[in-house]
């Protein structure tokens, strides 16, 4: 359902995504992993159309995603949606209305300015925030929130796209490990019963083992490894994070949250 | 710098650091003391240019300087009696002022916001039109008032729509910077939030970016209308209407409706004043919350 | 959640979205109304219909084009040649347009085939392509024509006067004159007036060709007759210009030097006594609130008008305004560094000078140099009242309703010369505030 | 006492055309005359000359008949008339005239009942003073208060505005003035009629005139009173003198064709004095 | 040679310190230990004349502190140099310029005005600088200098001012354990090698007893320890502290530490 061939992404002379090709046949739950600058966040922003690939196709059920324009390509974003580190959504709004932001792409401009969302919309919002355990915190402001609440209001936003696909950003990198088990939790209940295909980029490598029924490694903007969890190895994942031989899983996976921690405050 | 030698390290360094930082001080002190000199220059050169080239001389004229209120107030005091009745009416020439103030500055903080909106990096539109819409608002911005009053007063005749138009397409240009200031500060994480969902243009601006903005617009939009007023009160003595219009026939006039004068622009700076507190009152509590 | 929980939830989040709504349509509702209101306050409605479009186009096209006056003195038969019918911008005699010729009857060709012929005795003559010739007798203070009873509306006409407006030029006809307009694109005469030799040489010409003028070089000559050109009077402009900006930077670099003591005294921090402290203030507003303009008329029967009393006018009200805002400055002021100074013994005067100034200099040369720029509009504002500046050539020339090439010229400069004030603001402001004390 | 410049006003509107330039050769020939350095200044209305005289920085100016009348008002000792521009026919005055559109409809004022009446400048002759003294004698009922004879009455601020808006329709009628000499299609031979017609703004054909005042004096050429005598004797003689002398600049200072000018004093205004006085007061 | 008796500080109700008697017999340098609130920078502020006390005298050399006025007590300032916990420099001023603030008292007022001090005064505080190993900084903004560079620069300002007295608040709360450090053995040398008396409040019990000769101890404005480092046992510091038997050091210091930041922020 989803073949992305020779995707490629330059900033410049900077080639973050480079020739990438990724098949996939059926919902499956992905997750992508490689060290900070690999370009994981980069594919997922053009599997969403937030940029523009440089090179190559995306193509989705037979629909060639990367040559759609203006409405046609916000409908796709609306049956693509995306969650990101930082969660990304309107902190000085309510939840509810933060999960109403999923269905944008059905309303018209004056119909928001108004609020004018369909009372069923709303109700559905409700529900689904309640799917995920914070159907009380509906009324709050979004920036009330705790982080992994927060992440979980993301997520129903989400949901209330009812995309085919669902991109996660590193979602659980800004979280505690507490949280991070929700809402990995959480990503995969929606694969599973809802039969939705998730692709995660995850910078710790048993989250992926754990979650994943696939996992992609990237370096450098290539893909360099794409099996099953079981195939990762020690010896692979040194690879893909070009690690040297004192490599230990734990230790890689701390460091590169501390570089995710410092360009947070960059 | 770690190391934490107290027993001081070679004097040929120290010299050399003195003798440099001698220099860098009497370097500072040469140009300190040009830019000050080339300062009074300019203002006393200036000065005497001005006071040449002015009908009266400022020493000659400073005696005079309390002639033209002494005779304004003291017939006013005399016909202080009428003062009420005046001001009473010229009541709606007032309210014609503060309602182009108000047109004006509505009206000029939908253009600014637009500008602002299309003219921000990271929010624009049309990214490749940043430019054009960054010099539309400087050239809104740079045009006095008084300049496409008169030309709208030449072909619309005299009235208070002209004047709103002036203000208003000032007040877009100035309003269009200072918004934009502030929406290049605006986090655009929620707005990615949204275009990720398939939001328009449109919705990704209202539901991103002006909660955010929205209390600093709101409060240079106050700014403005104080500012708005004063100039809607200008404009009136080019023809403009409102306060000003009758404020510069009343002193046209001269004596015999001194008192005129006078209970008109007790009128106006009484309303300057008020708004200027009311809006500072307002300005101070919506940017009150933002220091966190 | 149970699902009696559930619903509570979904009622109360329906209830949040009702209350959102009603928020939503109030607010454009009530700038709608507000709106509503003025439009008949304003009375729009008989603006739209008075306003005329037409004469909007009429000064928009004179403003980028000139017009050539060929005026026949019905009573003397002399005819005159001048470039927006002036006097100043007559053609020497002798020298006519290339476009009129002939002696005996002048042919006058307004191009596209539209031929004004003047004939002896005050016979005139119009070709006009798909209309009959239009011959019109001028005797005392009627006319006489062939022009049939209905009428094009591009002609009007009455015993006494017609009048014929087409797109390559206007023809006026009373008894007394006769008069054709033919325009041209561009501000004829804005280099060189008609009596500079200088007049149509191209700039290669006057750099590099022969000597036009034989008592000087070209190039000096060139330039002082275009500085002093009688039409456009650039000399004038520019003195204007920055007669402007004079009093710009005289008002406010006054007002900020005034300002800043008394800043100290209305500031809380630095002046001890409530009542000196209210009062300052008060002066501030007052004189803020009087405005500019106002201080223009008053000041005005003191020195009278000149650039002197705008720079003043603006002084007056920006000590009010910097007044209030040095004062928040310095209430602002960060205490750590003035407790630094004082911890070591410094004097009062001193503690200001290194605990105080270096802090709030920033802040204030930031003030000073955004209102240098906003100051410029204002003394254009001014000068148009208290007579001085480019603000008074712009109102004269938009009021004496012709010329509007000149209006639209100086409308050009002025807004040159407020952007580059704002350029050059911005560029000090980087400049001064980047460096150390 | 001797003066350490000369400065001269000039007014806007009414009588000057161009001003500043035209008033260059004058300033030249003053600077001639008194061996100082003389300047011209231009305030954007009569206030500002008004002012000017009366605060003594300016000392000599060619007013309009009202603003030598309020200037007498606010202070009889500041100026003394000297001198009177003489028309082409040997005549020393011009008209107020009352215009409307033609197809308005109005022909006279007994048309103007409830309809919108607007004057020029507050101090001006012929835009205000004279013709609302002269406009409500012309039948029993007619004032000069917005609403009672008139439906309003307004300030355009000035000759031109008023034309531009009887032409747009903006006012029904107003007030201008003009030589009333020559024709009225042309917009008769001088005055802001005339310059209308000839910038193109406005085509007679389409207005008429519906009224016209008595002969208005043309405003005095004033001099300060504290100037030393010979100061005032020398200027007075110089534009006296300066038809003869320069025609050309003659034309420029009187903005037209003239005959040049002629002494006059303060007996010449004292009904305008009167009239104003009684008008507005003071 | 210093006589503290019956210092008190009232702030309307509240008794920042009460009846305070310490003396002095010669030049010492002295830790000043309490919780937040327990009232050492009122002590030294007092000390320094940067506010008045409510009762109580300071007695130096003989004569009475707390009496002077105008410029005599601004003689006392400089005689008696303190050092902040923000550093209190101006910010925007070079290094050199801050440390010659030192000299401010004993200049004129006029030169003074337009920044002019004399070229032995600048030779002098260069020396100051090199001393403390900063004089390459000398011409540098002082807010382009790192935090233990900034408080070494208000030590030469305090250096310059050749005093009798160094008073530091808090001179380390605000500094890395590196930099703190550096900075303490600087006051300690200045307090060997020129026989200057050093007061310092210090919020960390193992920095007062590495560095100083005596230790008070301060709780609610009270004067309840005066002694040798030695002296200062865990129990004692338990009372200073009034915390409960749970009391770890490391934990309190850390603790106080953490209030300090907040209050910074704040
Ligand atoms: N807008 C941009 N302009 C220029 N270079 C960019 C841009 N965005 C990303 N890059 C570069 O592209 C490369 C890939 O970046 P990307 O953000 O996709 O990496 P990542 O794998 O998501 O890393 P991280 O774990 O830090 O998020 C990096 O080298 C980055 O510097
Ligand atoms: N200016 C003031 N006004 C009112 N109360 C004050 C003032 N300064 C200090 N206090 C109070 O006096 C008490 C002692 O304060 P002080 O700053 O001396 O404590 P400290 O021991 O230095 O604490 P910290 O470690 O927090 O600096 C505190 O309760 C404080 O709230
Ligand atoms: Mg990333
Ligand atoms: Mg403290």
């Amino acid at each position: 359902m989803l073949h992305i061939e020779k995707l490629t992404k330059r900033f410049g002379d900077k080639i973050a995504v480079d020739a990438a090709n990724i098949s996939v046949g059926q919902p499956t739950m992905i997750g992508i992993i490689g060290r900070s600058g690999a370009g994981k966040s980069t594919l997922l922003r053009m599997l969403n159309r937030l940029s523009d690939a440089s090179e190559g196709t995306i193509q989705f059920e037979g629909e060639d995603i990367t040559s759609l324009r203006g409405a046609a390509m916000r409908d796709w974003q609306s049956r693509c949606a995306m969650i990101f580190q930082q969660f990304n959504l309107v902190p000085r709004m309510d939840v509810v209305s933060n999960v109403l932001h999923g269905t944008l792409n059905k309303r018209s401009t004056l119909a928001t300015m108004f609020n004018l969302f369909p009372q069923s919309d709303i109700h559905k919002a409700i529900e689904i925030l309640d799917r995920l355990g914070i159907a009380e915190q509906a009324p709050k402001r979004a920036e009330a929130l705790s982080g992994g609440q927060q992440q979980r209001v993301a997520i129903a936003r989400a949901l209330m796209q009812d995309p085919k696909i669902i991109l996660a950003d590193e979602p659980i990198a800004s979280l505690d490990p507490m949280n991070a088990q929700v809402v990995m939790q959480s990503l995969r209940t929606i694969h599973e019963e809802d039969g939705r295909m998730v692709i995660a980029n995850l910078h710790t490598l048993d989250t992926a083992r754990r979650y994943c029924d696939r996992v992609i490694g990237m370096r450098d903007g290539r893909i360099v490894f794409d099996g099953t969890p079981e195939q990762l190895t020690t010896g692979v994942a040194r690879d893909i994070y070009g690690a040297g031989a004192d490599f230990s899983e734990a230790a890689t996976s701390t460091e590169i949250e501390t570089l995710d921690r410092q360009k947070v405050i960059a | 710098m770690l190391d934490a030698t107290l027993g001081g390290s070679t004097p040929i360094t120290v010299d050399s650091i003195q003798s440099s930082y001698t220099a860098q001080v009497k370097r500072r002190r040469l140009y300190g003391g040009l830019t000050l000199l080339i300062f009074v220059l300019l203002m006393v050169s200036g000065f005497n240019v001005a006071d040449d080239r002015n009908a009266g001389g400022f020493w000659d004229g400073l005696h005079q300087i309390g002639d033209y209120p002494a005779d304004v107030l003291s017939e006013a005091w005399e016909k202080r009696a009428e003062l009420p009745g005046l001001v009473a009416k010229y009541f709606p020439a007032l309210v014609e002022t503060i309602n182009i103030a108000a047109v004006s500055t509505l009206i000029g903080a939908l253009g600014g916001l637009f500008l602002s909106l299309l003219g921000t990096r990271g929010l624009a539109k049309w990214p490749r039109l940043i430019p054009l819409f960054r010099r539309i608002s400087d050239i809104m911005r740079a045009v006095p008032e008084i300049v496409i009053a008169l030309m709208l007063i030449f072909v619309m005749g005299g009235g208070p729509v002209p004047a709103m138009i002036a203000i208003a397409i000032h007040t877009a240009g100035a309003l269009g910077k200072m918004f934009s200031e502030v929406a290049e500060n605006a986090d655009l994480k929620p707005v990615e939030g949204l275009a990720s969902t398939g939001a328009t243009w449109s919705q990704r601006m209202l539901l991103g970016v002006l909660p955010q903005v929205a209390p600093n617009y709101v409060s240079y939009s106050l700014l403005r209308f104080e500012v708005n007023i004063r100039a809607s009160a200008i404009l009136g003595f080019v023809g403009a209407g409102g306060l000003g219009y009758e404020l510069r026939n009343a002193m046209a006039w001269g004596p015999g409706r001194f008192d005129e004068a006078a209970a008109i622009f007790i009128l106006l700076f009484g309303t300057i004043v008020f708004f200027d507190q009311i809006s500072s009152h307002y300005r101070n509590r919506l940017t009150e919350g933002q220091g966190q | 959640m149970t699902t009696a929980d559930l619903t509570l939830t979904k009622e109360h989040a329906a209830n949040l979205f009702r209350r959102k709504r009603l928020i939503g349509f109030s607010i454009p509702a009530v700038i709608a109304v507000y709106f509503i209101y003025i439009f008949f306050a304003f009375d729009l409605p008989g603006l739209a219909q008075r306003a005329s479009l037409e004469k909007a186009v009429t000064l928009f096209s004179d403003s980028w084009s000139h017009k050539v006056h060929v005026t026949r003195n019905n009573r003397t038969g002399e005819i005159d040649y001048a470039v927006e019918g002036e006097r100043k911008g007559r053609y020497p005699e002798g020298e006519r347009p290339d476009w009129v010729t002939g002696d005996e009857i002048i042919t006058i060709d307004l191009g596209a085939d539209h031929i004004v012929r003047y004939l002896p005795n005050n016979r005139t003559e119009v070709e006009i392509p798909g209309f009959p010739m239009i011959e019109v007798q001028a005797e005392g203070r009627s006319l006489t024509t062939n022009l049939p009873a209905d009428l094009p509306d591009w002609i009007s006409a009455s015993k006494r006067r017609i009048g014929i407006t087409t797109p390559e030029g206007r023809i006026t006809l009373t008894g007394a004159r006769t008069e054709v307009f033919n325009y041209f694109p561009g501000w004829e005469l804005f280099w060189f007036t008609l009596d500079s030799p200088y007049h149509g040489h191209g700039v290669t010409e006057i750099l590099f060709g022969e000597q036009l003028d034989p008592s000087r070089s070209n190039v000096a000559g060139a330039v002082t007759d275009w500085w002093n050109n009688k039409m456009w009077r650039h000399r004038d402009v520019a003195w204007a210009i920055g007669e402007t900006i004079l009093m710009a930077f005289l008002g406010t670099m006054g007002a900020a030097m005034l300002a800043l003591p008394l800043a100290f005294v209305a500031a809380k921090r630095f002046s001890p006594i409530m009542v000196v402290r209210a009062a300052t203030r008060r002066v501030f507003d007052f004189v803020r609130g009087v405005d500019a303009l106002i201080w223009t008329v008053v000041l005005a029967r003191a020195f009278g008008p000149g650039p002197l009393t705008g720079a003043l006018a603006i002084l007056i009200t920006d000590t009010g305004t910097f007044g209030k805002i040095f004062s928040e400055a310095l209430e602002n002021v960060d205490q750590k560094q003035i407790e630094g100074v004082t911890s070591t013994g410094a004097k009062p005067l001193q503690r200001y000078r290194f605990g105080v100034i270096p802090q709030v200099v920033p802040v204030l040369l930031a003030q000073i140099l955004y209102f240098l720029e906003s100051n410029t509009r204002s003394a254009t504002i001014i000068g148009a009242i208290t007579g001085g500046g480019i603000g008074l050539m712009l109102t004269q020339a938009i009021q004496t309703q012709k010329d509007w090439e000149e209006v639209a010229y100086y409308i050009v400069l002025v807004i040159a010369m407020v952007m580059f004030m704002d350029w050059f603001s911005g560029w000090l402001r980087a400049k001064l505030i980047g460096r150390k004390d | 006492q001797d003066i350490s410049e000369f400065r001269i006003g000039i007014l806007g509107g009414e009588n000057a055309q161009d001003r500043m330039n035209s008033y260059q050769c004058l300033a030249d020939y003053t600077t001639e005359t008194l061996g100082v350095e003389t300047k011209l200044f231009a305030p954007a209305d009569y206030n500002g000359v008004i002012q000017g005289l009366l605060g003594g920085t300016i000392d000599m100016a060619w007013l309009g008949a009202s603003a030598y009348a309020a200037t007498y008002l606010q202070d009889p000792e500041a100026v003394d008339p000297v001198l009177i521009k003489v028309n082409v026919d040997g005549s020393i005055g011009y008209h107020s005239i009352g215009f409307a559109r033609a197809d308005s409809g109005v022909t006279s004022l007994d048309d103007m009942e409830d309809k919108v009446f607007g004057f020029g400048d507050p101090n001006s002759t012929s835009g205000y003073l004279i013709p609302s003294i002269e406009i409500p004698q012309y039948k029993d009922g007619v004032t000069m208060e917005s609403g009672e004879y008139f439906g309003e009455v307004k300030f355009t601020g000035g000759h031109e505005q008023t034309i531009v808006a009887v032409n747009n329709g903006d006012i029904d009628a107003g007030v201008t003035w003009a030589d009333a000499q020559g024709n009225w299609e042309d917009g008769y031979n001088s005055g802001a009629l005339r310059k209308a017609v000839d910038a193109g703004l406005i085509d007679m054909n389409e207005l008429v005139q519906i009224w016209k005042s008595n002969v208005i004096p043309e405003g005095p050429i004033v001099l300060r009173k504290a100037l030393p005598a010979d100061v005032r004797e020398k200027m007075t003689a110089l534009v006296d003198g300066l038809h003869e002398r320069d025609e050309e600049c003659a034309y420029g200072v009187a903005a037209g064709e003239t005959l040049g000018f002629q002494p006059v004093t303060h007996d010449t205004y004292v009904s305008i004095v009167e009239a104003r006085k009684a008008k507005i007061g003071g």
